[in-house]
């Protein structure tokens, strides 16, 4: 950042040309803060929360009746303002509910505990340390942050869709038209921005709450069941869970290392 | 000064002058690029001023006094009468498409034959002189003041352009370098400075009706001269009627038709094509002795001495009571005849609308000249299947075709000629496309620059042509170059015989001719060349 | 080192060398048109010769045969024939040739060559001047030729035929073909 | 050596100071901001009509159009309509395809030599680099000077807002460290004209054809109009100034109620007077061009002067040898070989 | 051939493109938008930067803010001034729709007047509004 | 030389207006789907990528197809190739510019197109193949153009194109293996997690191009005055009988491996697009078309004697072409993604307007072939004469 700062400053001289005739000076005090200089004054928040590897460990066992999703998928979409589609083609999802032998597909068995082949799960982006959504995406418009949040950045998708084809766990989905019409204004958050037709959306494990220090909504309106933290720190919750309870991740031999645990 | 230049860097230094422009390099006027000056003779019989004797090579040009005066005045009252002229003076933003378009440039590499530096030889005098711009800013706004250097310049430069008008397809203000030559060209004659070859043509052809001064009594031997070979031949008598009144058409050539090889064929050609209307159809043609030239070499001294060369063609026209006129195969009296003649003596009202009696159809693309291309009138011929044609008779040719410049960019002849040879040859292939028809290369000699002395210039004008030719001799066999041009007919062949040898040159007509079966004619053995007619070659063989 | 292998070497090196003598050749406007830029022959009286060049010099690495020496010749000697040289200039390009090599041996490539092998390179190049200069002058007597030749065959011989070839009268106001020269 | 280029440069260097220096120094904002724009406009029109009515003073006396392909002759032969015109119609095909593409350049080709195993050809390239880059020239230039008519008119027309649209289609949005370019969106027209101007002064400078035939006058304008992109750009992209100031600017100019804002930058006032300089600059250089090509006698006439009498208003009567005079000159020898003659010998 | 009707005409032409601007706009009014403050940014009375600054950079401080919210997760910015705000265009507290709540009043008049139309507003900003 | 497209016969021009009267519908219907979003297509949250990227797959293999008789007259001296190698690489061209349209026709923001080139990233295959496709298209524009030209001057092409040749060879297998990379380097998709992907891709179009080539030979043939030469497609014929058979086989490879690994990741895919599951089956009568037309143009390929009888190998191609078209531009990318993830079967069927816009570009792609053919075909008349 010092480097871009000092680069900047050199074209600063040429910056007087541009801004106000007459304070030469400030306009080279202003090119300082604005453009690249702005930069250095951008940072994290006091408040925020940090972590090498955000995960989130989801325990079936509290969530078993309807009532129990419907508030925790709600608090999610109408935080991110995720709109309500017509047509089931065209569904947005960051979290919804699935059947465990479609969701664990691949761990298929003949004859099945009886809870859980009815077993009714929560799923969404697993945050994967090794997504392959991210590798195959032409212009890191999906990216992976420092902290393990895997992030679409919505200025820039370009609405290609590898993403969707390379993410193993149907967890993205696409704006196939403008979805303002389809949220419902009632519950609109006007803190976080909607999307426009065409780029391809997704769980964002609530970065914009985190950053403020807040957990992510689903695991605030999930009484207990959602637990997230560091997975990376082993005096987490997360890890404190883990470590007392069997849990399992879906499609591990697909090598992406999901970041969400299940508790069957 | 511890070392002396060693003698080769002496030599290197000679070699390498210190870079300049254009404009500081001075003409270098060289033998074999330019022609003599014109015999002081034929301009004061026509009239112009200035006549005295000089040399391009001499340093004193024996210029009168106040030239420059006279040349600004010159410049002054075109400008007012042109727009062609002060519209190219204007506009031209120098990009260079036109540059390699130039035979002469792509010939001789002299940078000074790109047309558009042909024409800032002009225009910087023009800005000097005649713009607020150039007067204010002088050489930076690419201005130079008028010096007798400069006046050497003109005249060699203006005097390598053929007025081709190449450069005119290429450039996107369709700039034609042509219009400004010829400006140039008529300031020069007003200082009397004139070459011969241009000069005493027009001269000749005032006086006496065509170039070669050719007297009316002369005219008819020689024409009868080609009588005797066409009897040898086929054992018919054409009967040429002169000066008729009251035929149904005129019929005007160029004089080069009926003095030189191998336009000399071309005219048997036309004399017999008219016989056998004449025989078949009734139709009567005469020639005239007065205005016995199509071309026109006053086009290349000025618009006034082009009108007055021309006005014998509508004169004799209307006293002979003809219907309308019919043209040999020329280049610049067609442009003349195109785009100058009606407007400068017209209107012929006098005349009919053409009308091919034969076939019934209406030239309607000449019916305010009320003059035909025989190009265009053969090919209704053959087209309406009015004339027997043996083209095996022209088998012993691979023919290609040389689009003259004016009859293709001046008025847009291309399909006709080509119709007509592929009826009456076999074997018939186009040169590369992208030097035929607009396209097309300047034979290096045209615009009366067809003299013997500038050889080497038209030797290194005619490359690009000649460098086509070629191509389709190697490739396709040709040995025959067919033009629709009597100055391509008089310079193609020594244009071939230095770049492309076994190449001749025909008419268009000469073709027609060998292939058209007379009535009552006796078996052909030889060509009008008499030259052995394939399949016939044993019997002439004595 | 063996000459023709030297040629083959430094071929690029030579040509360049052997284009920029030629250029110098030039009449000067033309010269110094070409100097402005790297490859002197995007002009086209130098176009011509490019790749004459490196035929030529081709040939002599190999061990030059007439025949083809006179087909790679005559295309640029034609073309110079009827430009703007001196018949020195139009020919002399070829000598230039053995100044360059001796150079290259002595100064650049520094290798040892055989005096015969030397010697026998510069009697090709010799006899390949020699060859140029029949060509040019093949070409020159040719376009004298045409010169001559031009109005007895096309004027003279009609007029003859005719019978009308007489001498003009002094007083006759009417020019006559002889005029026309 | 060509110097040409050099006065050029320094000229238009020299004029970006004088504004520079004018406005930031001298506080020459109302000089700058509104008397010489207005003194420019009017001398562009009035200068334009000058030079126009001074090439249609002079007449036309004779049709000499170039006819670039097939004549309209016989009913069967195919006529080259547009390149051959006949009619009125024709004709203004003919123009706007020379106007709007450039028709003649088109054709532009390039000739070389190439040597084949029996001689020297002289072959002829397709060279459409020229046309490629003088029709993104224009065309960019005409639409960043059509997308400048957002500051010239309130509300600001449809029209412009799609070509805005439009001009701004692809997103370029490239945040670096040293740069970042996002908002506003990027003008492609207005890095084709600076990409375009550049070949067009790189072709003058390195091909020794164009250079040798380049004078002064041909660096200048696009030295001066590399100048104007220039600062257009950066003003756009880097440095900024208040368009909003800018605007009220030119909102005071349109409306004739000319008003000076205080925000707007010196960058400005030199991409002002750089454009004050080429609307003076133009009517008195080749840029004329513009206005020339509508004229030009040889695209604008029709082909048809066999079929349509010309008329040439400055006609005079020229002395000729009449067929008279001819026949007293001859009259005996044409009796001797019986050719017909007028008057019988006396 | 009587062509000067026609170049007059051309002429004609020319000038009233050349100078409709001002035969379009002569004697009108200027029009200069003022942008709306609300009540909580005039109470504030600073902004990021400078009122000046703002005017001709603000777009250069969005591009730089979207940038490090989303892949930096940087969420303040402070200003020379020591104020700290969030980075935010939507609406929230300390954001800019947070303080400049009405973006017809505020936004829209500037960019109405100069044309210009960011995209910002498909996503950012409620979607009555934008409606 | 593009003069020569501008000078053609009524028929000719009367083909250019009904191609581009079909892409500007076409383009039209895509404004269409610009303003309001792929919602227009028939494609899903499961099924995201459809007919457009299904068509741009087949038409990289029609346009690598090119280089088998590029490959052949260049690497091996094939004199007999020396008449079509043009027809090969431009046909490469307008496959590409296809291929282009189709991508930009897929993208939800077409406008942020350039983001591939302003945030290049090596990792992510479709920015490689955004290089090759690129690349490829420049190669055979230049190389084509420039021999071309060099063809109707009458010289030898110039020397320094010979690299760009070379180099385009290995490109056109480039382009095709990239664009198999782009699905079979993907976690999860069992239909295409495998390595013969790419192979089996270049062997079919080194199939479907050269068949291709093979029926507008015909059609060139009949309308013009140029004549590729009837052993010219009799080697193309052979070349398109073994690498057709090389197709045929990779694919029954893979149906092997998928049947008897019996590994329901691979073989639910070839069951849905074979059988169908659940009751879903759109696609059935389509593959069972699909390798009844392959079995029977490998029977009239095989056959020296229906192969060297021009009209039983042009009904050979076809069924070849139309094969290989909807093995690649139907089940290929549908049968990748149902059944989804979840193991659900959503299927996909385009809509109209989708058809539609695959037609304008189709359409829009051969007035590309149009103009460049003419202009080859005319240089060739005019060399030939």
């Amino acid at each position: 950042m010092k480097n871009s700062r000092r680069s900047f400053i050199k074209i600063a001289g040429l910056a007087a040309l541009g801004i106000g005739s007459k304070p030469v000076l400030n306009a080279f005090a202003m090119a300082e803060e604005h453009g690249a200089g702005a930069k250095a004054a951008t940072h994290v928040g006091e408040k925020a929360l940090a972590a090498k590897q955000w995960g989130m460990v989801i325990d079936t066992r509290k969530l078993e009746k309807e009532s129990d999703f419907a508030p925790i998928i709600a608090a999610c979409h109408d935080a991110h303002n995720v709109p309500n589609m017509k047509e089931k083609r065209h569904e947005i999802k960051w979290i919804w509910q699935e059947d465990y032998k479609h969701v664990f597909a691949e761990m298929e068995s003949k004859y099945l505990n009886e809870r859980v082949e009815k077993l009714p799960l929560l799923v969404l982006c697993n945050h994967c340390e090794n997504p392959s959504c991210v590798r195959a995406c032409p212009t890191q418009a999906t990216f992976k942050r420092a902290d393990g949040i895997v992030m679409m950045d919505f200025h820039r998708c370009i609405g290609c869709r590898f993403c969707m084809a390379a993410c193993p766990y149907g967890s993205r989905s696409f704006n196939f038209q403008d979805p303002r019409p389809f949220i419902d204004s009632k519950k609109f958050n006007p803190e976080f921005p909607t999307r426009m037709r065409g780029v391809v959306e997704k769980c964002n494990f609530c970065s914009e709450r985190l950053a403020v220090g807040k957990l992510p909504a689903c695991v605030e309106a999930s009484k207990g069941a959602i637990v997230f933290g560091d997975l990376e720190d082993p005096a987490s919750d997360v890890r404190k869970m883990l470590k007392s309870n069997y849990t399992i991740r879906r499609k591990p031999a697909l090598g992406t290392s999901p970041a969400v645990y299940y508790i069957v | 000064m511890a070392d002396l230049p060693k003698a080769a860097e002496l030599i290197k230094i000679d070699h390498k002058p210190k870079a300049k422009g254009w404009m500081e390099t001075p003409v270098n006027i060289r033998p074999g690029m330019y022609c003599y000056a014109a015999n002081p003779k034929s301009l004061d019989y026509m009239g112009f001023p200035n006549v005295r004797e000089w040399n391009p090579l001499d340093q004193d040009w024996k210029l009168p006094n106040n030239w420059k005066e006279i040349l600004f005045e010159g410049i002054r009252e075109r400008l007012g009468r042109f727009r062609s002229f002060k519209i190219f003076m204007d506009i031209c933003v120098r990009c260079g498409a036109c540059a390699d378009k130039c035979h002469f440039f792509i010939g001789t590499g002299d940078p000074k034959n790109m047309p558009v530096l042909r024409a800032e030889l002009l225009r910087s005098v023009y800005r000097n002189d005649f713009t607020m711009a150039g007067k204010i800013l002088g050489k930076i706004a690419g201005a130079r003041p008028m010096t007798l250097d400069v006046l050497k310049e003109w005249w060699y430069y203006f005097f390598q352009c053929t007025e081709c008008r190449r450069c005119s397809v290429f450039c996107p203000y369709g700039i034609d370098t042509a219009e400004i030559t010829i400006m140039g060209r008529e300031l020069l004659n007003l200082l009397g400075l004139n070459i011969d070859w241009i000069a005493t043509p027009v001269a000749n052809c005032f006086r006496m009706g065509n170039h070669l001064g050719i007297q009316p009594h002369a005219f008819k031997d020689m024409l009868d001269f080609f009588e005797d070979d066409i009897e040898e031949l086929t054992g018919l008598r054409m009967g040429v009627q002169y000066n008729k009144k009251g035929a149904d058409i005129l019929f005007i050539t160029p004089s080069g038709d009926v003095f030189a090889d191998p336009g000399t064929y071309t005219c048997m050609g036309y004399m017999m094509l008219f016989y056998y209307l004449k025989q078949e159809y009734g139709l009567d043609v005469t020639w005239s002795t007065y205005a016995s030239e199509g071309g026109n070499f006053g086009f290349f001294t000025s618009h006034e001495t082009m009108k007055r060369l021309n006005a014998k063609m509508y004169a004799e026209a209307k006293r002979l009571g003809v219907k309308w006129i019919l043209g040999g195969e020329c280049g610049h009296m067609w442009r003349v005849i195109t785009q100058y003649m009606d407007t400068m003596n017209g209107p012929a009202d006098f005349l009919e609308v053409p009308k091919n009696p034969i076939t019934g159809t209406v030239f309607e693309n000449a019916r305010s000249t009320k003059m035909v291309h025989i190009s265009e009138f053969t090919a209704d011929l053959i087209r309406h299947k009015k004339l027997r044609l043996d083209p095996s008779r022209n088998d012993n040719l691979k023919v290609t075709f040389h689009d003259s410049c004016n009859p293709s960019r001046g008025m847009g002849l291309l399909d006709e000629p080509r119709y007509v040879i592929q009826n009456v040859c076999n074997n018939f292939c186009d040169m590369p496309p992208n030097t035929i028809r607009e396209n097309t290369f300047c034979c290096g000699s045209g615009s009366g620059l067809n003299a013997g002395e500038n050889m080497e210039q038209r030797m290194a004008g005619g490359l690009p042509r000649a460098n086509a030719v070629k191509y389709v001799q190697e490739k396709h066999g040709v040995n025959m170059l067919a033009t629709i041009c009597a100055v391509d007919r008089a310079a193609l062949p020594d244009l071939m015989k230095y770049w492309v040898p076994g190449v001749a040159v025909t008419g268009l007509h000469e073709l027609v001719a060998n292939a058209l079966i007379l009535p009552g004619e006796k078996e052909r053995e030889t060509d009008l060349r008499q030259e052995p007619l394939p399949g016939m070659e044993d019997g002439t063989d004595e | 080192m063996k000459i023709t292998t030297l040629l083959q070497q430094q071929r690029t090196a030579i040509l360049k060398k052997w284009f920029d003598s030629v250029a110098d050749a030039y009449p000067l406007e033309t010269s110094r048109f070409l100097k402005t830029q790297q490859d002197p022959f995007a002009n086209p009286v130098g176009n011509a010769m490019t790749s004459g060049l490196e035929g030529l010099l081709e040939e002599f690495a190999k061990g030059a045969e007439r025949e083809k020496l006179i087909r790679l010749l005559d295309p640029i000697i034609r073309i110079r024939a009827v430009q703007d040289f001196s018949p020195s200039q139009a020919v002399g390009f070829i000598f230039n040739l053995k100044k360059i090599i001796r150079d290259f041996i002595n100064n650049i490539a520094n290798a040892q060559v055989a005096q015969d092998d030397l010697a026998r390179l510069e009697a090709e190049i010799d006899a390949a001047g020699l060859l140029a200069f029949d060509i040019y002058m093949g070409c020159r007597e040719r376009l004298y030729d045409i010169k001559a030749n031009q109005e007895r065959t096309k004027v003279f011989k009609a007029f003859k035929r005719a019978g009308l070839v007489t001498e003009p009268s002094e007083d006759d106001p009417g020019l006559t073909v002889s005029n026309i020269s | 050596m060509n110097v040409h280029y050099l006065f050029s440069l320094i000229a238009v260097v020299a004029l970006c100071l004088i504004a520079f220096v004018g406005v930031e120094w001298l506080g020459l904002q109302a000089l700058f901001g509104v008397v010489l724009p207005y003194a420019a406009v009017l001398t562009f029109v009035v200068a334009f009509w000058y030079r126009v009515w001074s090439w249609a003073r002079s007449p036309v006396p004779f049709r000499i159009p170039t006819t670039c392909g097939q004549q309209k002759s016989l009913p069967w032969i195919n006529a080259a309509k547009i390149d051959n015109p006949t009619t009125t119609g024709a004709v203004i095909v003919r123009m706007l395809l020379e106007i709007f593409c450039f028709r003649s350049l088109f054709r532009n080709t390039h000739m070389s030599f190439h040597e084949t195993g029996t001689g020297v050809r002289i072959t002829y390239r397709w060279e459409i680099w020229l046309w490629v880059f003088a029709m993104a020239f224009h065309y960019s230039f005409l639409v960043v000077l059509l997308r400048h008519m957002r500051f010239f008119f309130e509300p600001v027309p449809m029209v412009i807002q799609l070509l805005e649209n439009l001009d701004s289609f692809f997103r370029i949005e490239w945040m670096s460290s040293v740069v970042g370019i996002g908002l506003p969106g990027v003008f492609v027209s207005g890095l084709v004209l600076l990409a375009a101007v550049t070949f067009l002064f790189l072709r003058r400078l390195l091909s020794p054809k164009i250079r040798y035939i380049s004078l002064a006058a041909d660096y200048f304008p696009l030295f001066l109009i590399m100048a104007i992109a220039l600062t257009g750009i950066m003003m756009r992209y880097f440095l900024k100034t208040d368009i909003v100031g800018v605007k009220s600017l030119v909102w005071g100019l349109v409306t004739l109620q000319p008003a000076l804002p205080e925000t707007v930058g010196s960058l400005f006032y030199v991409h002002l007077f750089l454009v004050t300089v080429l609307l003076v600059y133009f009517p008195f250089s080749k840029l004329m061009h513009m206005g020339g090509v509508f004229l030009s006698p040889t695209r604008n006439l029709t082909t048809d002067t066999r079929a349509r009498r010309h008329v040439n208003p400055w006609n005079y009567p020229v002395k000729v040898h009449t067929y008279e005079e001819y026949e007293d000159d001859f009259r005996e020898k044409m009796i001797d070989a019986g050719l017909p003659v007028e008057k019988e010998q006396e | 051939m009587n062509d000067k009707k026609w170049i007059i005409a051309g002429l004609l032409l020319f000038t009233v493109v050349v100078l409709s601007p001002v035969l379009w706009n002569a004697f009108k009014t200027p029009t200069p938008p003022e942008p709306v403050l609300s009540a909580k940014a005039k109470a504030a009375g600073y902004c990021v930067l400078a009122k000046d600054q703002m005017k001709a950079g603000h777009m250069q401080i969005l591009d730089v803010w979207r940038d490090a919210v989303v892949r930096q997760g940087e969420r303040v910015y402070k200003s020379t001034n020591g104020k700290e705000f969030n980075m935010s265009l939507s609406s929230g507290e300390n954001s800019c729709i947070g303080c400049h709540t009405s973006k017809v009043e505020f936004c829209d008049k500037c960019h109405n007047y100069t044309s210009v139309r960011p995209y910002c507003w498909d996503c950012h900003n409620a979607p009555k509004e934008a409606m | 030389m593009l003069e020569l497209a501008v000078k053609g016969s009524k028929k000719y021009w009367l083909l250019v207006l009904a191609l581009a009267g079909v892409a500007g519908i076409g383009f039209l219907v895509y404004l269409k789907q610009f303003s309001f979003g792929l919602g227009i297509t028939g494609l899903s949250r499961d099924v995201t990528w459809g007919f457009y990227i299904a068509q741009f797959t087949f038409l990289v293999g029609v346009a690598a197809g090119g280089v088998m008789v590029v490959l052949p007259y260049y690497l091996h001296d094939y004199k007999k190739f020396g008449k079509i190698t043009i027809l090969g690489e431009f046909l490469a061209v307008a496959a590409i510019s296809m291929c282009l349209m189709f991508i930009i026709a897929d993208l939800g923001q077409p406008m942020r197109a350039l983001n591939v080139l302003l945030y290049p990233t090596p990792r992510s295959m479709l920015f490689w193949d955004m290089i090759v496709l690129n690349g490829y298209l420049f190669l055979n524009i230049f190389v084509g153009w420039i021999v071309l030209e060099a063809e109707r001057n009458g010289v030898a092409p110039p020397k320094w194109v010979k690299p760009f040749i070379f180099l385009s060879i290995p490109w056109a297998f480039g382009i095709h293996t990239v664009t198999a990379w782009l699905y079979c380097g993907l976690p999860g998709r069992g239909f295409w997690l495998t390595a013969i992907l790419a192979p089996r891709f270049l062997a079919s179009a080194f199939a479907s191009g050269p068949a291709f080539l093979i029926l507008l030979c015909f059609l060139i043939r009949k309308f013009t005055k140029f004549d590729p030469g009837k052993e010219a497609i009799q080697t193309v014929a052979k070349i398109v009988t073994y690498a057709l058979i090389a197709n045929v086989f990779f694919f029954v490879c893979e149906v092997f491996v998928a049947m008897y690994s019996n590994i329901p990741e691979h073989l639910t895919h070839l069951q849905y697009l074979f059988f169908g599951i659940h009751g879903h089956g759109v696609l059935v009568p389509w593959m069972w078309l699909a390798m009844i037309l392959l079995v029977l143009a490998i029977v009239l390929l095989v056959n020296p004697n229906t192969r060297a009888n021009e009209t039983t190998l042009g009904i050979a191609c076809a069924m070849l072409f139309a094969g290989a078209w909807i093995d690649k531009g139907l089940g290929l990318i549908a049968g990748g993604f149902v059944p989804n993830p979840f193991h659900q079967v959503n299927e996909y069927v385009p809509t109209p307007m989708e058809a539609m816009i695959t037609i304008g570009v189709w359409a829009a792609g051969f007035l590309v072939l149009t103009i460049l053919y003419k202009i080859a075909v005319g240089v060739k008349e005019e060399v030939t004469v």
